[in-house]
């Protein structure tokens, strides 16, 4: 389906929000889905980009994504302007399950973080208590941060030590003064890996959005597959929320 | 303006239009049924099948190039027994015409894996999926020697009575010979073409983008490739011709037609425009109309 | 940010950097010598040369394809003795080293030509272009059956001493193989590749678009088939290697060279952008500055 | 080069009349050369396209082309929006010789009009007799009719007879009342071919401008050849421009 780009920002060097709207099935959204886009006009790029939903309004009929320019593809988008349509698949893949647990840790890395807004703000209109832990590489790359703040604690860490602690999303867990019934992450697969080892450590459940080289979207190709318990399964409709036991890092 | 009509036959299998899925491009078919009914397609072409389940290569499987895509999936599947019972009977009920794309390591596993889909009654068609390494001899894939090639279609042959097409690859010397060896062994018709051979690499990593290093090149970028093969193919031998690589839209299907195909499959574009066979038929269907074509056997073979 | 040194030796011959010009997408060097001067590459590669002036084909000999082109030129040069007195006198006092591509129908006129372009002195590396049909052996191109090849290295390695390059073309099962046999033959060193055999239909006309049918496919539609290539190549052979094929960029030049490439060859992109070298030659030094390595040496390879 | 699109009109349906300014030898010009404009990002499509230089203004730093979208890489160009930049080649080819005769017929067939517009401009400086010669298919496909009504005397064919009399610009030969000096002619082969038999008849000399597809447009490449008395010459280079008793059609 086509969706007009409705408003563009850049939010941090390189880092894009976007605002889509028109036909959309905005009600069935469910955080940690995607939606797949067409960059270019199917000869200098014949694949589509997944970008995650950071944001949805099902009575304003939009939604939001947050990308950064990391080549090509992401280039195109970032050059969209307002009116254009973009040509969308979506809403793709099987998100975060919303638990019974009364309390949340979300963890992003980077440019892992747009999902978990989405996350973030079902769960606090569930009552739960968020507590977000976010990383950039240095201060001016963060994004959103007010947003999340206004959803529940966050603590912050920066690689370089600019902004908060220094170090990733995952160091940030040592300040942690309750643990947390439920962890959601999305990030660099150390970042996860780290988080992994921590959470079974700690004998808690949770699960994490991955990322891999898409084609289809639709899990018709086999391109996107990610190893789990189960044996291969596809990041674009298996995934790309995994149980953090389950998929093997 | 007149109607044109798009329905053809392939080896005896009757088909709406002359368009298909080229196979691993569109799963099982269930993956792209909530986009369009399959019956909308000539006929569905199903992914690659082994006797034992395979797990594919590792990630990345997948790189973008200038026009077109690598993919080094690896001939993941689930297997023949689960294919047989979780894949196919559903494919079976959808009012298209099934072609079951086979592959293996040895002669062995192509005739079992092919004799047991013929069982099932569940296909319409076999594909010969030719271009896998043939572990027996060398590791040579099956489709670059025409005395390799020859003495597996003969042994699939024998264990089936269905239309057995033969995908070849275009990593050869020369196709036409390969052709030859495959239909004098009894092949129905010929797939052209599966993938080229390529690489693409990942600078700030050093390294190839794909685990695999190596991987095939499919998309627009090797149509002319295509074309070229289909072309010497429909001059060499006398049966079906099914045009494969870079198809996008419904003039390049045309292109294929008048080249010497009887019908086409689509791959990379399923992933740019999840639509795109739907779009490819309708296109088709105008361009024929407008250009006072009345059926596919009218502008097939054109350019010859 | 280190300073990077581009400056590397191929077959004995120094070249200021690893960039030259493919074989007949640069004319005889005169013509792109009002857009920048020669010197600013590596070395200039002329034409083919045969010993007769051809013609070459008839027109269209030019198509255009997604992400990249076919041609079919036909080897049309002014012959050996008007290249001698008219193209390359100028060339060779451009102070830059001088790449001449050598073509024929039999293996004497290779040798002609190429004893005849040694002795005039005005050439610093001989290429051959093994992608012509072979008149004598029923029109089977010299580069895709090894003992074909191999004779013509030979014999050709016989009546020069320049450093000998031998241009691989794609189309053939196994590049490796081809590799040997020319090294085995006494060649110094190898170029991949040649173009891919290729076809683009005229759909209103109901023809090939090129007046030949066939052509060959360059540009960046072919580069992941050529960097596959050369990678095989330097697993295979431990002779300098070309790189070429698709070609745009001072990125696409480096993964050629950590593919194992010694230095590149641009086609297509110099029709794309008249200035496609110079600007490669300095994204090349952008690349390695910013990348920190200091010499081709360092990086060449670097995948394997 | 690049050059800024200052203007942009279509003149009749899917004909576009464009103008372009910046750094460019303008003064050099001869009518019947061309530019060789990039459409498209270098990968949809690798080859420019050769575009004749229809009118030059020195003094306001300007060029004007006419073209008609004939396919993907004009219909790239149709799409340029005013101010963008475009890369041109150019001027490229060698164009119209200027004789010494004093009256000249100009012969130009549908989109090979467009270089005849700057020779009829000159020659009618130079104070020459200019006729022209214009066919279409169509009364609706004309342009710059009144501008070259304003240089001298000017036939009118189409093919559906909708203006001017019914046939091609060859069949208003017909109707000159004296033979000209000279013949200048762009068009479809078809029509060059005739109009040179025509002109071996009467024993005139002229100059023809031809069509091939190119690659690089400077005579590198061999693409673009054309069948001489003299031997194969390129198009791009050698030509367009060739007199027609040395052209082979
Ligand atoms: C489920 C999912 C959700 C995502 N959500 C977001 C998001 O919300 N915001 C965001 O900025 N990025 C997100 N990404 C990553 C984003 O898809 C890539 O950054 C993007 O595809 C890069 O494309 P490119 O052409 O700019 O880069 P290039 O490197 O030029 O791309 C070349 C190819 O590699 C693929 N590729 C490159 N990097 C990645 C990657 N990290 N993951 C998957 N494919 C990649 C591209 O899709 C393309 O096929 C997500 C990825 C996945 C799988
Ligand atoms: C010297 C010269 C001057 C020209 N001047 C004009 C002009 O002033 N106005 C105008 O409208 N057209 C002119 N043309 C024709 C114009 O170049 C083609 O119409 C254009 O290249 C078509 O490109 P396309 O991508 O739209 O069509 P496509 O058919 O998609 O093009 C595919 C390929 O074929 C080539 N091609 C297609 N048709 C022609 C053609 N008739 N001549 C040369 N190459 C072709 C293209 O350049 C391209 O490489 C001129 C051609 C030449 C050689
Ligand atoms: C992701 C992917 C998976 C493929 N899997 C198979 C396969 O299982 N069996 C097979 O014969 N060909 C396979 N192919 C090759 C395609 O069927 C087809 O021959 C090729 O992609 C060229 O067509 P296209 O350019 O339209 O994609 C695969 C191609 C792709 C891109
Ligand atoms: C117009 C044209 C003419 C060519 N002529 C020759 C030639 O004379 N000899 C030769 O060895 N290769 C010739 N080639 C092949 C190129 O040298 C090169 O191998 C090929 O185009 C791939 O490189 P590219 O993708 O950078 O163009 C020609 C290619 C083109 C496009
Ligand atoms: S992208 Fe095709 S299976 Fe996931
Ligand atoms: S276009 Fe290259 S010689 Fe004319």
């Amino acid at each position: 389906m086509e969706l007009k780009v409705l408003s563009k920002n850049e939010v941090a060097t390189g880092v894009w929000e976007m605002t889509l709207g028109g036909d959309f099935s905005y009600e069935t959204v469910q955080p940690g889905q995607f939606i797949h886009v067409q960059v270019g006009d199917g000869i200098t790029h014949v694949l589509r980009r997944p970008i995650s939903i950071a944001d949805v309004s099902v009575s304003a009929g939009n939604l939001t994504i947050l990308f950064r320019m990391a080549g090509r593809g992401t280039r195109w988008l970032s050059q969209a302007r307002i009116g254009d349509n973009l040509s969308v698949m979506g809403p793709l893949g099987r998100g975060f399950p919303m638990t019974q647990a009364k309390t949340a840790l979300l963890v992003g890395g980077g440019i892992g973080i747009p999902p978990l807004y989405l996350l973030a703000r079902r769960l606090a209109e569930q009552g739960k208590a968020v507590t977000t832990l976010l990383g950039w590489a240095s201060a001016e790359d963060r994004f959103w941060l007010p947003a999340f703040e206004r959803l529940g604690h966050v603590e912050i860490s920066t690689e370089d030590g600019s902004l908060g602690m220094r170090g990733t999303a995952v160091d940030a867990l040592a300040v942690l003064e309750n643990l947390p019934d439920t962890i959601y992450a999305c990030g660099p697969r150390p970042m996860l890996a780290a988080l992994k080892r921590w959470a079974l450590r700690h004998g808690k459940r949770g699960w994490f959005s991955m990322e891999e080289r898409m084609a289809c979207g639709v899990g018709a190709c086999g391109g996107c597959v990610c190893r789990t318990e189960g044996g291969m399964e596809t990041v674009c409709s298996d995934g790309p929320v995994f149980a953090l036991d389950e998929v093997m890092l | 303006m007149r109607a044109a009509n798009l329905a053809v036959q392939c080896a005896g299998v009757p088909m709406r239009n002359p368009v298909m899925p080229a196979s691993g491009c569109f799963g099982w078919g269930r993956e792209y049924s909530r986009y369009y009914p399959l019956r909308t397609l000539g006929s569905v072409v199903a992914k690659a099948v082994t006797k034992e389940a395979r797990p594919g290569n590792d990630t990345p499987r997948i790189a973008e190039t200038p026009g077109g895509m690598l993919n080094a999936i690896g001939l993941a599947n689930p297997g023949l027994e689960r294919v047989l019972a979780d894949e196919l009977p559903w494919l079976a009920g959808q009012d298209v015409p099934v072609w079951v794309n086979v592959a293996g390591s040895d002669e062995e596993e192509y005739c079992m894996v092919a004799a047991a889909i013929d069982a099932s009654g569940m296909a319409d068609v076999l594909e010969l999926n030719v271009s896998c390494p043939n572990v027996k001899r060398g590791g040579l894939a099956f489709g670059t020697e025409p005395s390799i090639l020859k003495g597996l279609v003969t042994a699939v042959r024998r264990v089936t009575d269905l239309p057995l097409f033969v995908k070849l690859t275009p990593n050869v010397t020369d196709a036409g010979v390969l052709a030859e060896a495959a239909v004098a062994a009894g092949a129905d018709g010929l797939t052209a073409m599966n993938t080229l051979r390529g690489m693409a690499i990942d600078l700030d990593r050093r390294c190839p983008v794909l685990a695999n290093g190596q991987g095939g090149l499919s998309g627009p970028a090797v149509k002319p490739v295509a074309l070229a093969m289909v072309y010497q193919l429909a001059r060499t031998v006398d049966v079906p011709i099914i045009g494969c690589g870079g198809i996008q839209s419904g003039t390049d299907a045309v292109e294929f037609i008048m080249a010497g195909a009887d019908a086409v499959q689509v791959g990379t574009a399923n992933f740019t425009d999840p639509y795109a066979m739907p779009r490819i038929i309708a296109e088709m269907q105008t361009w024929m109309e407008r250009s006072g074509a009345a059926s596919i056997a009218e502008i097939k073979g054109a350019v010859h």
